[in-house]
C-alpha cells in the first residue's frame, strides 16, 4: 500500500531523538546533587563504605567514560544494573511496565467511551441545554487535581459503596481490569474533558460545513450525515491531540499509580530519582521516550488509515 | 491460620541481606531469614536464635556458638559452615554495605557442623548484639554459591518462619509458612503478604475497607480517628526513633555552648509533640531513646523559656541570630516541624529561613556543613548503644553526625565504653555520656515516637519490637 | 415550454441579525419547466445560492428563515411539508451540485461509495446493487475507468473529475431537478466546457430540469433556456435567453451584458487603446530577458524507497523578452506554470537553471544588485484581494510602511503620497483608515494596486488579479490598469486563465502548457489564428455571450479526461 | 483610548463565556492584589489552641492542623497561584512563539533542527525533567518555572509553526517579500499577528495545565517552601485529614478548580472571539 510506505523509514528518524534523550537524561541526573551510594547506605553511612560502593558501580569514573559504557551497554541491548535493586534495569522495567501500560490503555479507552457520546450529544444539540451542560462539565472538569479526584473516587466508590477495590493490581486479567477501573476513571475524567472539547468543536464545524450540507442536500437522514460523514472527519484532528496526551500520560501516571498503589513505572521512576538510581532513571526515560515515539507512530498510521489525504 | 496481609509504604529492594540498609528490607528479612542471636520483644535482651547457646572467652576475643537443629526452607540443614560463610561474607563482599561493622571479626570457622567459632581482632562489647542484625542472617552457602548472588537476591532461601514464594516487584512480597522452620509448630499463619501502598490515605482506607489485615506507618493524624473504629486495633509499639535538631557547631555563634543551650530553651518540644505527633510522642531528653539499653531517665530537661533564651543569646553576643534551616522536601512531619520551629524561635528573636531540599541532597549539604540547623531522626538497628553513640559522639568520620561537635573527653569515653565488658560499668559510662552530651548540646533532642500500626480486630499479637522486628511467627489471624 | 414543474411564489428570506432583521430574498417568484435549464445570474451576494437552498430548506444558518411565500412541487408546498418529507424531496426530487467539489465531497470516503450511499438510502437496494448502479453513474458522468476509479478518494482526482463525481453524487438519487450552484467557477475554461456539456447531455438523456447559478453571462448564454437576473435579493427580470440578452430591460442587466469581455463593444474599445508593438522604440533594451528558464520543485510525499522522479519541473525551458511599456498576457490552464514563472522572474522562487535578467541585471549572477532593483522597480498584484492584504493593517498603515521601507519619499511627504496613490486607483482618501475586512473585493483589489504603485514600479506583475471578482468589477479593474499603463508608462505582465480579459487588455500574449511556452505573438494574431491546437482549444472553450456561437468542448471528451485523471491511475491501483 | 476599547467591550459583552471568564479572573486578581486587606488573619500564624476547627463564623473555611486560618491562607494563596499560572505560561509562550515563527518562516535546516529538538522534548518524560530540575535547583517556584519553560514552549512553537507554514504562502507574505521587506519585519510584524490567535487561546488552557502540574508537584512533596500558602500544597498537606477535616483540602481544592474554570472560560471565549478552531 503506497500510503503506508512511511512505516518503513520513519523509525530511522527516531534514532537521533532517542540518542538526544539518552544524552540529556544522562547529564541531567548526574547534575543532581546527591550521591546514590550515600542514599543506599542510609543514615549510617561512612566515607569508606561510600567509596567502596561508588567504585563498585563505576561512579568514580569520569562522566564521559560512564556515558561511553552506557552507550556500549545500550548497543548490546543492556541498560546497566540498578544500584538500589541490584538487578538488570531492563529486567526491572519488564516487571513494572505492565500496570503502566494497562493503565494508560484503559484510561484512553475509557475517556473515548466518555468523550465520543458526550461530544456527539453536545454537538448535535449545539446551543441547546445538553450542549450547555456538557460544555460546563468539560470546562469545569479540567481543573481537578488528579490526586484529589482519585481520593474522592476511592472514598465514594470503594469505601462508601464498596463497588471497587481501594487500590492495588489484580492477579488475572479480569481482576486486573477490575482494579484498573477507578485509576483509569481518574485519568479519563480529565482526559475526556480535553477530548470532548476538541471533538465537539470539530463536530460542530463539520455539522455546519459543506460536507454535511451536501449530504443533507442528497436527502441523507441526519444519522447518516452524522455518523458516516461528520464523526470520521472530526476524528482526524482529535487523533493527534490524543497522541500528544497519551505521550504526556505515559510519563505522568505517577500520581495515580501512587494513590492507587499500582506497581508501575511512574513509581519506579520517582523512587529512582529520589534515590539517585542513575541507571534506572536512564532506563525508564528511554522506555518512556520509546513509548511516546511509538504512540506518535501509531497515531500517524491511524491518521493515514482514516484520512487518505495525509501522506507522510 | 490464614494469610496475613500487611500494607507498607514501599516495596523492598533486594533479598540479599548484606546489600541493603533499608528498614523495608530488614523487616522482611526477619521473617525469611534467621540470625544466630535475636533481640527479644522488649528490645533490651539478646535471646537465642539459630544459636542455641554461646560462650565468650575470658579475653573477650573468641565467641563459640552452638547451633540448634534447624533447616533451610529447601530442606538442607543449617550448619556452622553456613554461619561462618555469612559472617565473612558481610565483612568481605564488595557489595556489602555493612563491612565496616564487622571488620572486628578476625576469623569465623566451623569447628564442627554445629559449632561456630568467631575470633575478634580486639574486644568489643557490642559485637554479640551486632549479630542480631537481620543483615548478618545465616544464608545457605551452597545455594548462594550455586545460584549466584544476584539470583539469590531475588529468590532467596532462608531458615526463617516464612519462605519467599513470589515477589511481584513494586506490588508485594508473598511469603508462605516455612514447614522446615525449627519452630514451625508454633507458627499460626499460613503466609504473609507485604503489600506496598505508598499513599498514606489509600493504605488506611484499605484497612478500613477490610481489604488488608494490617497496615504499618499510620500517620499521626489518623490515629485518633482509627481508634474509634471498632473493627480496628491500633498498635503503638515503643520504638528507638528519636527526632532531633542537628546544629552545625562550626557556624558562627553556634560554636558557643551558651547559644546552643539558649536554642534548646527556645524550643517548645511539648508543642511539637502535640502538633506533629498529636500527643502520641514524648518529649526527648537524651540521645539514647527511651526503652533502649542504658537510657538515662533522669537526664536534664531544659525548660521552655524563650525570654531566658533571648537573654542568653544577647549575653553571648548573638542577639539577632539568623539561622539557615535545611528541610527535607516531601517529608510531611519534617515540614511541619520546620514551620513550628520557625515560629517558636522567632519568639526568642531568632530568624530562621527555611530551605527545602530533596532529601538525598540535604545529605550532601549536611555533610558539607552547608547548614545551620536541620531536623533528622535515628532508629537503632542494634540493641547496643555503641553504634549510635559512636556515630553521634565518637568523632567518627561523619563529624559526629554532621554536627561537627568536638569534645575530646566525650570521644575518649565513647572509645572506652565500647571495650568495657562489665555491663554495670558500661551503663555508668553511658549515663555520663548522656549528661555530657546534654550539657554541650551536641544536638537538641526533640521527641521520641512509637511505631504506629493498625490491624483488623481479628488479628492477634501483631507486635513490633523497638528495633523494628515484627514477630509474625506469633501472629494469629482469627 | 411545458407546464411548470417547480414554481416559486413570493419567496422571502429574512436574516435575524443582532441589529434587526434583514431581508435577503425579497418576494421572489419564478417557474421551472420540465426539462428546462434556468440560469440564475447576478453579482456576488445577490442571493442566488440562498434562493436555491431555500427551495430545499437547507438554510446555512438557523438565523435565516423563510418568512413568506411558497415553493410548489407536485402540488405540495415545500416550505410547509414535514422535516421527513422535505428530506425525501432532497436528493430524490431536487439534487444539488456545488461550486466547490473539494469541500462538498467526503475526503475520507471512496468516490464510488459516496454515490452508492445515496442509491442505498433512496432506492433501498442492497450494497451490491448500489455498487453496480454507482458504477453506471460513474460511467455516465464521464469516468473512463469506473471500476478502478470507484475506489479513488476525492483528493486523488483533478478538479474537473471531482466536479464530475459531485454531479454523480447528485444523480445517485435520480432527481428530477438539479440545482447547480456555480458548478464551474473553480475550474479551467477547458474543463468548464466539458462540465457544461455534460450537464446539457444529462438534461437530454434524463429529461432533467436544471437551475444553473452563475455570474458568468457567457455560461448562461451557452447553456440556459431562460435567464433570471437577481440583484440584492430581488428578481430584476426573467425571460428567454435570446430575449433577455438581446433586449435587456433593466439598466443593471444592460450593464452586466456590456461588461462581458466577449462583447463586441469592449473589443472595439480595446483596439483603440492598444499601442502597437511597432510603437515601441525597437532599439530599446528589453526590460526583462528570460533565457531557458527552469524551475524545479522537490517532490514531497515520495518515500526513501520509492523510485521515480524526486523533482517536479514547473517551468521547463522558457525564454521570453518583455520590452519597456509593453503589456504581455500569460495564459494557460491551471498548473501550467504561470505563477511560477512570474515568481521566478521577480526573484521570489529560486531558479534551477537558465537566466533571468531585469533591466540588465542578472538575478543569478548579480543577485544582490538585481534583487534591490527588482524590489524597487517591480511590484505584484495578486489574485485574491483579501488574501493579498494583511487583515490587521489599515490601508494607510500598509502603504506608509511600503513607502518607509522603500525610502523613496521623505517621511513628512508620506501621508500626502498615500492620498495620491488612493486617488490614482480611484479610492476615496478616507480608505486610508479602513481595514481590508470592511472593504469589498474590488476596493481591496484597488488597494492592492495602490500598494504596487507605491514603489513607483517600472513593471507590474498581475497574477490572476481579477479572477476572484465579479464581472462588473473585473471590467473596472481592467479599465484601471489600462488607464494606469497609459499614464505611468508601466510595463505589465498580466497572468490569467480568462482569455477574454487578456484579449481585451494585452498587446502580446504568451500561451503556456505544462511549463512550456507553446505559442507567443500579438494578441489579435494568436486569438484569430491560433497555431497550436492547445491554444485553439483554450479559445474555443470560452463561453461566448452570443448564444449562437456554440460552445465546443475541447478535443472532444475522453482524450482529455484520460489525461486529467492520469495522475490518479497509479495512486489507487 | 476608551474609544478604542469600546468595540472590544461590545465584543466581550456579546459573549457570555468570555465575560464570565474575565469576571472570574478579575475577581481572583483583585483578591490577590488586596490579600493583605481582606484576609482576616495572618496566613502563617499558628495557634495551637485552634487546631482543626471546622468552618465557623470566625473561620469561614476552618483552620488547619497548626490552627492557621484557611480562609486567609486561601486568599494569600491566590497571589502565588495566579503567579504560577501566569509566569508558568508567559515564558513558554514567548520562547515558543519566537521559535515557531522563525522555524516556520525560515524553514530548511533551521526548521529541521528545531523540529528535532521539539521531537526530543515531546518524547522526553516530563517527570524526569521536572524532578531533576527541582532536585538540581531545589524545590520552589523558580525551578518549577524553569522546568515549565523548558518543556512548555514546544506546544506554542508547533502551533505557530504550523500557522506560519500556511501564512508564508499567503499572498500578502509574497507581497511583502516582493516589496523588499526584511525577514524579521515580515515574520514578526506581518505574519505573527495573524498567526498568534490560536496560541493565545491555547495559553489559557495551558494556564490550567500549569496549575495542575504545580499541584502534582506539591503532591510529590516538592511544592513551594513552607510556610507559604499555596493551594496545591495546602491540598497535598491536608490530605492526611481528608476523612477527618475535609475543609482543609476542600477550599484550596475548589479554588484551583475555580481559577482553572476562569482560565478555560476565557480561553473558550477568546477562541470564539478570535475565530480560532481548536
Ligand atoms: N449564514 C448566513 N448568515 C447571514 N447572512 C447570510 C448567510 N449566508 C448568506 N447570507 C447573506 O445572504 C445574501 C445572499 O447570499 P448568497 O450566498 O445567496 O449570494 P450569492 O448570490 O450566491 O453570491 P456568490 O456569487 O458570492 O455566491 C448575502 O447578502 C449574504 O451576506
Ligand atoms: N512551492 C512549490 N512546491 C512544489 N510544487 C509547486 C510549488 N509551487 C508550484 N508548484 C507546482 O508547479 C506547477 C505550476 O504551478 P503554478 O502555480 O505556476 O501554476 P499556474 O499556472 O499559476 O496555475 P493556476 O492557474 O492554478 O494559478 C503546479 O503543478 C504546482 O503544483
Ligand atoms: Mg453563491
Ligand atoms: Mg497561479
Amino acid at each position: 500500500m503506497h500510503r503506508y510506505k512511511f512505516v518503513l523509514y520513519r523509525p530511522l528518524q527516531f534514532l537521533p531523538v532517542l540518542f538526544g534523550i539518552s544524552l540529556i537524561t544522562f547529564v541531567l541526573v548526574r547534575l543532581i546533587p546527591g550521591d546514590p551510594a550515600r542514599v543506599l547506605l542510609g543514615t549510617k553511612s561512612t566515607p569508606t563504605a561510600i567509596a567502596a560502593i561508588r567504585a563498585q558501580y563505576g561512579l568514580d569514573q569520569p562522566i564521559w567514560l560512564q556515558y561511553f559504557y552506557f552507550l556500549q551497554n545500550l548497543a548490546q541491548g543492556e541498560m546497566g544494573k540498578s544500584i538500589l535493586y541490584k538487578i538488570d534495569v531492563l529486567r526491572l522495567i519488564t516487571t513494572r511496565i505492565e500496570p503502566t501500560l494497562a493503565l494508560v490503555l484503559c484510561s484512553v479507552l475509557l475517556s473515548l467511551i466518555i468523550a465520543v457520546p458526550l461530544a456527539s450529544l453536545a454537538a448535535r444539540s449545539n446551543g441547546g441545554p445538553a450542549d450547555h451542560i456538557v460544555r460546563f462539565i468539560s470546562t469545569f472538569g479540567i481543573g481537578f487535581p488528579p490526586f484529589w479526584l482519585a481520593l474522592m473516587l476511592i472514598i465514594f466508590f470503594s469505601v462508601r459503596l464498596d463497588l471497587f477495590p481501594v487500590s492495588g493490581y489484580g492477579e488475572n486479567l479480569a481482576d486486573k481490569l477490575y482494579h484498573l477501573i477507578l485509576p483509569s476513571l481518574t485519568i479519563a475524567l480529565s482526559l475526556s474533558t480535553v477530548l470532548i472539547r476538541s471533538l465537539r468543536t470539530a463536530m460542530i464545524a463539520e455539522l455546519k460545513g459543506d460536507l454535511a450540507t451536501a449530504a443533507r442536500a442528497r436527502g441523507m437522514p441526519e444519522s447518516i450525515v452524522f455518523w458516516r460523514h461528520v464523526v470520521p472527519n472530526s476524528l482526524v484532528p482529535t487523533v493527534n491531540l490524543l497522541a500528544v496526551n497519551i505521550g504526556w500520560l505515559i510519563g505522568g501516571t505517577v500520581v495515580v499509580e501512587s494513590v492507587f498503589a499500582l506497581p508501575g513505572m511512574g513509581q519506579l521512576l520517582v523512587r529512582a530519582i529520589f534515590s539517585r538510581d542513575y541507571m534506572v532513571v536512564q532506563g525508564v526515560a528511554m522506555v518512556f521516550a520509546c513509548a511516546t515515539v511509538l504512540v506518535n507512530f501509531i497515531a500517524d498510521i491511524v491518521t493515514v488509515a482514516i484520512d487518505p489525504r495525509v501522506k507522510q | 491460620a490464614g494469610v496475613l496481609t500487611i500494607g507498607r509504604r514501599e516495596d523492598g529492594t533486594t533479598f540479599d541481606p548484606i546489600k541493603t540498609a533499608q528498614n523495608v528490607d530488614n523487616w522482611v528479612f526477619s521473617n525469611v531469614f534467621d540470625v544466630l542471636v535475636r533481640v527479644d520483644k522488649t528490645g533490651t535482651k539478646l535471646i537465642p536464635g539459630l544459636a542455641e547457646s554461646w560462650s565468650v572467652s575470658d579475653d573477650g576475643l573468641t565467641y563459640t556458638f552452638k547451633l540448634r537443629d534447624a533447616k533451610f526452607s529447601n530442606g538442607d540443614p543449617v550448619t556452622a559452615d553456613d554461619a561462618a560463610f555469612s559472617i565473612l561474607r558481610i565483612r568481605d563482599n564488595p557489595g556489602s554495605l555493612w563491612a565496616d561493622s564487622y571488620k572486628i571479626v578476625d576469623t569465623a570457622t566451623a569447628a564442627d557442623p554445629k559449632t561456630l567459632v568467631v575470633k575478634l581482632t580486639g574486644p568489643s562489647a557490642p559485637f554479640l548484639a551486632s549479630l542480631a542484625l537481620p543483615n548478618v542472617s545465616v544464608l545457605p552457602k551452597k545455594v548462594v554459591e550455586s545460584m549466584g548472588e544476584d539470583a539469590f537476591g531475588e529468590a532467596p532461601i532462608g531458615s526463617g518462619a516464612f519462605a519467599v514464594k513470589e515477589w511481584r516487584r513494586g506490588d508485594r512480597v508473598i511469603l508462605t509458612k516455612n514447614p522446615e522452620y525449627w519452630d514451625a509448630a508454633n507458627v499460626s499463619l499460613d503466609g504473609v503478604e507485604w503489600i506496598s501502598i505508598p499513599d498514606d490515605n489509600t493504605r488506611m482506607l484499605k484497612v478500613q475497607a477490610g481489604e488488608i489485615d494490617t497496615a504499618i506507618f499510620v500517620p499521626f493524624s489518623r490515629i485518633a480517628e482509627l481508634q474509634k473504629d471498632p473493627n480496628l486495633k491500633i498498635h503503638l509499639d515503643t520504638s528507638t526513633r528519636e527526632d532531633h535538631l542537628l546544629i552545625n557547631h562550626e557556624h558562627g555563634a553556634l560554636a558557643k555552648k551558651e547559644v546552643r543551650q539558649a536554642l534548646d530553651m527556645a524550643i517548645d518540644k511539648k508543642a511539637i509533640v502535640d502538633a506533629v505527633t498529636f500527643g502520641l510522642g514524648e518529649v526527648a531528653y537524651s540521645y539514647v531513646p527511651k526503652g533502649a539499653l542504658y537510657h538515662y531517665a533522669d537526664n536534664l530537661q531544659r525548660p521552655y523559656d524563650p525570654e531566658k533564651a533571648k537573654a542568653m543569646l544577647a549575653e553571648a553576643g548573638a542577639a539577632d541570630l539568623n539561622l539557615n534551616y535545611v528541610v527535607n522536601a516531601g517529608d510531611e512531619v519534617d515540614e511541619q516541624i520546620a514551620v513550628l520551629l520557625q515560629q517558636q524561635l522567632a519568639k526568642a528573636g531568632i530568624t530562621v529561613s527555611l530551605q527545602k531540599v530533596d532529601p538525598s541532597q540535604s545529605w550532601d549539604m549536611l555533610i558539607a556543613g552547608d547548614y545551620d540547623i536541620s531536623v533528622m531522626y535515628w532508629t537503632n538497628d542494634v540493641l547496643d548503644p555503641d553504634q549510635k553513640t559512636t556515630f553521634v559522639l565518637g568523632h567518627d568520620s561523619n563529624m559526629n553526625y554532621m554536627t561537627r561537635y568536638n569534645n575530646p573527653a566525650v570521644k575518649d569515653l565513647v572509645g572506652a565504653a565500647r571495650v568495657e565488658m562489665d555491663p554495670k560499668k558500661r551503663e555508668e559510662m553511658y549515663i555520663e555520656l548522656q549528661k555530657m552530651a546534654k550539657d554541650d548540646v551536641n544536638w537538641i533532642d526533640l521527641y521520641y515516637s512509637p511505631y504506629r500500626n493498625v490491624s483488623r480486630a481479628n488479628i492477634e499479637t501483631f507486635d513490633q519490637n523497638p528495633l523494628g522486628r515484627f514477630f509474625l511467627e506469633e501472629t494469629k489471624k482469627n | 415550454m411545458s407546464e411548470a414543474l417547480l414554481s416559486v411564489r413570493d419567496l422571502s428570506v429574512v436574516f435575524a441579525g443582532d441589529d434587526g432583521p434583514r431581508t435577503l430574498i425579497d418576494n421572489l417568484s419564478f417557474d421551472l419547466g420540465q426539462g428546462e435549464i434556468l440560469g440564475l445570474v447576478g453579482e456576488s451576494g445577490s442571493g442566488k445560492s440562498l434562493t436555491c437552498r431555500s427551495l430545499v430548506r437547507l438554510m446555512p444558518s438557523p438565523k435565516l428563515a423563510i418568512t413568506s411565500g411558497a415553493v410548489m412541487l407536485d402540488g405540495r408546498d415545500l416550505t410547509k411539508v414535514s422535516e421527513a418529507d422535505i428530506r425525501d424531496v432532497r436528493g430524490r426530487d431536487i439534487g444539488m451540485i456545488f461550486q466547490n467539489p473539494t469541500s462538498h465531497l467526503d475526503p475520507l470516503m471512496h468516490i464510488g461509495d459516496q454515490i452508492a450511499e445515496g442509491i442505498r438510502v433512496h432506492r433501498g437496494v442492497d450494497g451490491k446493487a448500489a455498487r453496480a448502479a454507482a458504477l453506471d453513474i460513474l460511467a455516465q458522468v464521464g469516468f473512463p475507468h469506473p471500476a478502478r476509479q470507484y475506489n479513488g478518494y476525492p483528493h486523488e482526482f483533478s478538479g474537473g473529475m471531482r466536479q464530475r463525481a459531485m454531479i454523480g453524487v447528485a444523480l445517485s438519487c435520480d432527481p428530477r431537478i438539479l440545482i447547480a450552484d456555480e458548478p464551474t467557477t473553480a475550474l479551467d475554461v477547458t474543463i468548464q466546457a466539458q462540465i457544461l456539456k455534460l450537464l446539457m447531455d444529462l438534461r437530454e438523456s434524463r429529461g432533467l430540469s436544471v437551475i444553473m447559478i452563475t455570474h458568468d453571462l457567457g455560461i448562461v448564454a451557452q447553456t440556459c433556456d431562460r435567464i433570471a437576473v437577481l440583484r440584492q435579493g430581488k428578481l430584476l427580470e426573467i425571460g428567454g435567453k435570446r430575449d433577455l440578452l438581446g433586449r435587456p430591460q433593466h439598466p443593471y442587466t444592460q450593464n452586466l451584458i456590456a461588461s462581458h469581455p466577449s462583447m463586441p463593444a469592449r473589443q472595439a474599445a480595446m483596439s483603440s487603446h492598444i499601442v502597437h508593438p511597432t510603437a515601441v522604440v525597437p532599439k530599446a533594451r528589453p526590460l526583462i530577458e528570460i533565457d531557458d528558464l527552469h524551475v524545479r520543485f522537490p517532490v514531497t510525499g515520495r518515500g526513501l524507497f520509492s523510485g521515480g522522479p524526486r523533482e517536479f519541473s514547473a517551468v521547463k525551458g522558457v525564454s521570453l523578452q518583455v520590452m519597456p511599456g509593453e503589456t504581455v498576457g500569460i495564459v494557460g490552464e491551471s498548473g501550467s506554470g504561470k505563477s511560477t514563472l512570474a515568481r521566478a522572474l521577480l526573484g521570489l522562487t529560486p531558479i534551477s537553471d537558465g537566466h533571468v535578467s531585469f533591466d540588465g541585471a542578472d538575478i543569478v549572477m548579480e543577485r544582490a544588485k538585481a534583487l534591490s532593483k527588482l524590489r524597487q522597480e517591480t511590484a505584484m498584484v495578486f489574485q485574491d484581494p483579501y488574501n493579498a492584504l494583511n487583515p490587521r493593517l489599515t490601508i494607510g498603515t500598509m502603504l506608509a510602511e511600503v513607502l518607509a521601507v522603500q525610502d523613496s519619499v521623505p517621511k513628512e511627504r508620506i501621508p500626502e503620497r498615500i492620498g495620491e496613490l488612493l486617488d490614482l486607483v480611484g479610492l476615496e482618501r478616507e480608505f486610508a483608515g479602513r481595514k481590508p475586512l470592511s472593504m469589498s473585493g474590488g476596493q481591496c483589489q484597488r488597494a492592492g494596486i495602490a500598494r504596487a504603485l507605491a514603489v513607483n514600479p517600472k513593471l507590474i506583475v498581475a497574477d490572476e488579479c481579477v479572477a476572484a471578482l465579479d464581472v462588473t468589477i473585473q471590467a473596472q479593474i481592467v479599465d484601471l490598469f489600462r488607464d494606469l499603463k497609459r499614464r505611468l508608462n508601466l510595463t505589465l505582465l498580466f497572468i490569467a486563465h480568462d482569455l477574454a480579459i487578456v484579449r481585451s487588455l494585452c498587446e502580446r500574449v504568451v500561451v503556456m502548457y505544462h511549463g512550456e511556452i507553446v505559442e507567443e505573438g500579438p494578441t489579435e494574431d494568436v486569438f484569430s489564428a491560433p497555431r497550436e491546437a492547445y491554444t485553439r482549444a483554450l479559445i474555443d472553450a470560452i463561453p461566448d455571450i452570443d448564444p449562437d456561437k456554440r460552445l465546443v468542448p475541447p478535443r472532444g471528451g475522453d482524450a482529455l479526461i484520460e489525461e486529467t485523471s492520469g495522475l490518479v491511475t497509479d495512486e489507487i491501483s | 483610548m476608551t474609544a478604542a476599547l469600546a468595540p472590544a467591550w461590545v465584543a466581550v459583552r456579546r459573549r457570555p463565556t468570555l465575560l464570565a471568564g474575565l469576571i472570574l479572573l478579575t475577581a481572583f486578581l483583585l483578591i490577590a492584589l488586596t490579600a493583605p486587606l481582606i484576609a482576616p488573619y495572618d496566613p502563617i500564624l499558628q495557634n495551637g489552641d485552634l487546631r482543626l476547627q471546622p468552618p465557623s463564623w470566625a473561620h469561614p473555611f476552618g483552620t488547619d492542623n497548626f490552627g492557621r486560618d484557611i480562609f486567609s491562607r486561601v486568599i494569600w494563596g491566590t497571589r502565588v497561584d495566579l503567579q504560577i499560572a501566569v509566569i508558568g505560561v508567559v515564558f513558554p509562550f514567548l520562547i515558543g512563539t519566537t521559535v515557531g515563527t522563525v522555524a516556520g518562516y525560515v524553514g530548511g535546516k533551521v526548521d529541521i533542527v528545531f523540529m528535532r529538538v521539539i521531537d526530543i522534548i515531546l518524547a522526553f518524560p516530563f517527570l524526569v525533567l521536572m524532578l531533576s530540575i527541582i532536585a538540581i535547583l531545589g524545590p520552589g517556584l523558580q525551578s518549577f518555572y524553569i522546568a515549565m519553560a523548558l518543556v512548555g514552549w514546544v506546544s506554542y512553537a508547533r502551533l505557530i509553526r504550523a500557522q506560519m507554514l500556511v501564512l508564508k504562502t499567503v499572498d500578502y507574505a509574497t507581497a511583502a517579500l516582493s516589496l523588499g521587506f526584511s525577514g524579521p519585519r515580515i515574520m514578526f510584524r506581518h505574519l505573527l499577528p495573524n498567526a498568534i490567535a490560536g496560541s493565545v487561546v491555547f495559553s489559557m488552557s495551558d494556564c490550567v495545565l500549569v496549575l495542575l502540574s504545580g499541584a502534582a508537584i506539591s503532591y510529590l512533596g516538592l511544592g513551594v517552601q513552607p510556610p507559604i500558602a499555596e493551594w496545591g500544597v495546602m491540598v497535598a498537606e491536608g490530605q492526611s485529614f481528608i476523612t477527618t477535616a475535609w475543609w482543609i483540602t476542600l477550599f484550596p481544592g475548589l479554588s484551583i478548580v475555580t481559577l482553572a474554570f476562569g482560565f478555560s472560560l476565557t480561553g473558550d471565549g477568546l477562541g470564539d472571539l478570535l475565530g480560532v478552531r481548536e
